[in-house]
């Protein structure tokens, strides 16, 4: 195991639509369940008003931007503020446009769909990593 | 996995630990929770449900458990008592006793 | 200072330890200008002590670790500006309350008495003089790195101890605090219990509470001596420490006593770098354990 | 539009602390359920990217921010765009008031981090009242 390999996963700020709101959980679940030991999240507006530590760790390690919509905010923070990002997911790809453009969800209202969408979401972005985690190592 | 030594003198010479006060426990488990060196244990199927189990863990001087505890039934050796005897190792391994 | 205070104990009355609270709130009021707030009356009517606890400085004494004296202040939204806890200053004097029968006894009254009594002391010296002696800022600090984090610490003039807290010595004074570690450790800091002005503590002493989301930190005094001056700001605005705990973040001033003995069970930066490094790997292979 | 232009209520959206996640909730409360005729919110994210529309609406309207922590990151952000900030909220303020108590994670709350969560809501929307009234 590459023990010491980490990767950043940025979530956008997910306000505006439900995609944002899947997108964060999805994150979320990614530090909390799937890959606890690798996964590094950043947050978003900290890249402004933060200190050196979000940029610096994102362009010094792999990130994987998590999109709720095309306008790909976490992609573009990344690459605005740091470097590229290795993989973007965007969650309107996993669960149609239609469904993640509907408004931003609080977690108080959280269904069974959409914690199967977090699932879904959530896989495909472990696929991701463990994808950049082999490259990555020798 | 605990730090060896502390204060240049070897960790298992310094009694510093915290003692339950099984008068008073609940069991709550908050300080199970909250120390992150796994000092305590849990014994689900024994009537006496929590233990001191890794002494050596803890942190030399932090008392940080017994602030969660509502009842007040961790206690801690006297500060005062344990740097004396720190201190006294530590004159002995140096002068090579 | 003439200002005085509102005293707020707990009045625990199914404990020795809420029985001595009150006692000291008593003793406190009656020689001093203080007024003492009933917490029972204050929990169900906010008109009698409003004005006098918003408006004073809000002295708080609870019994035992419960602390509703301290949880009553703070859903009235009040600003603690100085806590005593009763047990734990029995066990600091090596006289647990644990068996102490319900009724105060001569040895719990004494106690009541010289808790009380240090009160009133502190109060009439409280105007902590600023002693003059200027701290230089260091220029630049050692980085440590881990993942996203950085960790800083000074390469010069400072002292440290395995519990993560500093000292900076200039001539017989110096000030104290919590490492940037630790800091980020505790995260965002919400509560600073300051030590006592005027108290004297030994080496490796609690010198002071910091309190955040996750945790309870006792401050371990680096080096011995008398306490001369607490740093005011932070008490009001904790962040001051989160956010350069080395510079505006330092807790309290110290009148050193032997610092040239103590400071051979110091470590310089070069060593606090090495535990630093070492505890911050074990903190992320913690983590998951949850 | 004719109806005078809605107060821009906006999060942190922290993604590490629980405080976060606090002020992401009060806000949606506000501006999904309390009151939604005057209130609305923008995502930081546009802010991040420097998105000119999410720009132009923000620049010289009344703005509420909300943030957990003393980054500071939706104050700061939203004075960088140019919005006119008539209030800012920090959930670590509101916590110091609930001394102990347990909001949850940054994933989930518990019924006590609710319970907060719509006290904050409540003072946002006060405030968003308030602003309208005063027609600032």
């Amino acid at each position: 195991m590459a023990e010491e390999l980490k990767i950043g996963v940025v979530s956008c700020s997910g306000e505006d639509c439900l995609g944002g709101t899947i997108s964060r959980l999805a994150t979320r679940k990614m530090l909390d369940e799937v890959r606890p030991d690798q996964t590094v999240t950043i947050c978003l507006p900290l890249y402004i008003a933060g200190g050196q530590e979000e940029r610096m760790f994102a362009k010094e390690y792999p990130t994987i931007a998590v999109d709720g919509c095309s306008k790909a905010c976490a992609k573009r923070a990344t690459e605005k503020y740091s470097g590229k990002v290795n993989s973007v997911v965007f969650v309107s790809d996993i669960i149609g446009d239609e469904l993640a453009e509907g408004p931003a969800l609080s977690t108080r209202n959280l269904t069974a769909e959409h914690a199967a969408m977090v699932e879904k979401v959530a896989a495909v972005v472990t696929q991701q990593f463990d994808e950049i985690l082999s490259k990555n190592v020798k | 996995m605990s730090e060896d030594t502390f204060m240049g003198v070897p960790r298992n010479t310094i009694d510093w630990k915290p003692t339950i006060d099984y008068e008073k426990c609940n069991y709550c488990m908050e300080c199970f929770d909250f120390c992150p060196h796994k000092v305590f244990k849990k014994q689900e199927d024994d009537p006496i449900k929590l233990i001191v189990e890794n002494p050596l863990n803890c942190v030399v001087f932090c008392r940080a458990c017994s602030k969660t505890c509502g009842l007040d039934a961790l206690e801690f050796p006297n500060k005062v008592e344990v740097t004396k005897k720190i201190k006294e190792t530590r004159s002995g391994v140096a002068s090579g006793e | 200072m003439s200002e005085k205070y509102a005293v707020l104990p707990c009045n625990g009355l199914d404990k020795c330890a809420g029985q001595v609270a009150r006692e000291i709130a008593q003793i406190v009021c009656e020689n001093t200008e203080n007024e003492l707030i009933c917490p029972v009356f204050y929990r169900v009517s906010d008109a009698r002590y409003d004005k006098i606890a918003k408006e004073n400085p809000l002295l708080v004494i609870d019994g035992c670790a419960t602390r509703c004296a301290s949880k009553l202040a703070g859903e009235k939204g009040l600003k603690i500006f100085r806590k005593m806890t009763v047990t734990e200053e029995a066990q600091k004097r090596g006289a647990p309350l644990a068996v102490a029968p319900l009724r105060l006894g001569a040895a719990e009254l004494a106690l009541g008495a010289e808790l009380a009594a240090e009160l009133v002391k502190e109060e009439a010296a409280d105007a902590s003089v600023d002693s003059g002696v200027v701290y230089p800022v260091p220029e630049e600090y050692i980085i440590h790195k881990k993942d996203k984090f950085i960790f800083r610490v000074p390469p010069e003039g400072f002292y440290f101890t395995e519990n993560d807290c500093w000292v900076q010595p200039v001539g017989n004074r110096a000030r104290i605090g919590i490492t940037d570690f630790m800091q980020q450790s505790l995260s965002d800091i919400m509560f600073v219990t300051p030590p006592t002005v005027g108290a004297t503590i030994d080496q490796f002493d609690e010198a002071g509470t910091l309190e955040s989301g996750k945790a309870v930190f006792e401050l371990v005094s680096p080096v011995s001596g008398k306490i001369t001056a607490v740093n005011t700001p932070v008490l009001n605005a904790p962040e001051l420490i989160n956010e350069n705990p080395y510079e505006q973040g330092w807790i309290a001033e110290i009148e050193l006593t032997n610092f040239a003995e103590e400071q051979e069970f110091l470590l310089d930066a070069a060593g606090y770098l090495k535990v630093l490094k070492k505890k911050a790997d074990e903190y992320h292979a913690g983590k998951k354990q949850g | 539009m004719l109806a005078k232009s809605k107060v821009k209520v906006m999060a942190c959206s922290g993604m590490g602390k629980v405080y976060g996640l606090m002020a992401r909730e009060a806000v949606l409360q506000t501006v999904q359920n309390l009151c939604s005729e005057q209130a609305e919110t923008t995502c930081l994210a546009y802010i991040v990217t420097g998105d000119d529309a999410a720009t132009a609406k923000i620049v010289d309207q009344p703005c509420i921010t909300i943030d957990g922590c003393p980054a500071m990151c939706s104050a700061k952000s939203a004075a960088e765009m140019g919005g006119d900030i008539k209030a800012k909220f920090k959930v670590l303020d509101v916590m110091r008031l609930h001394k102990g108590a347990k909001p949850g994670t940054a994933t989930e709350l518990t019924e006590e981090g609710w319970a907060i969560v719509d006290e904050i809501a409540a003072k946002l929307c006060a405030e968003v009242a308030q602003i309208q009234s005063e027609g600032r």
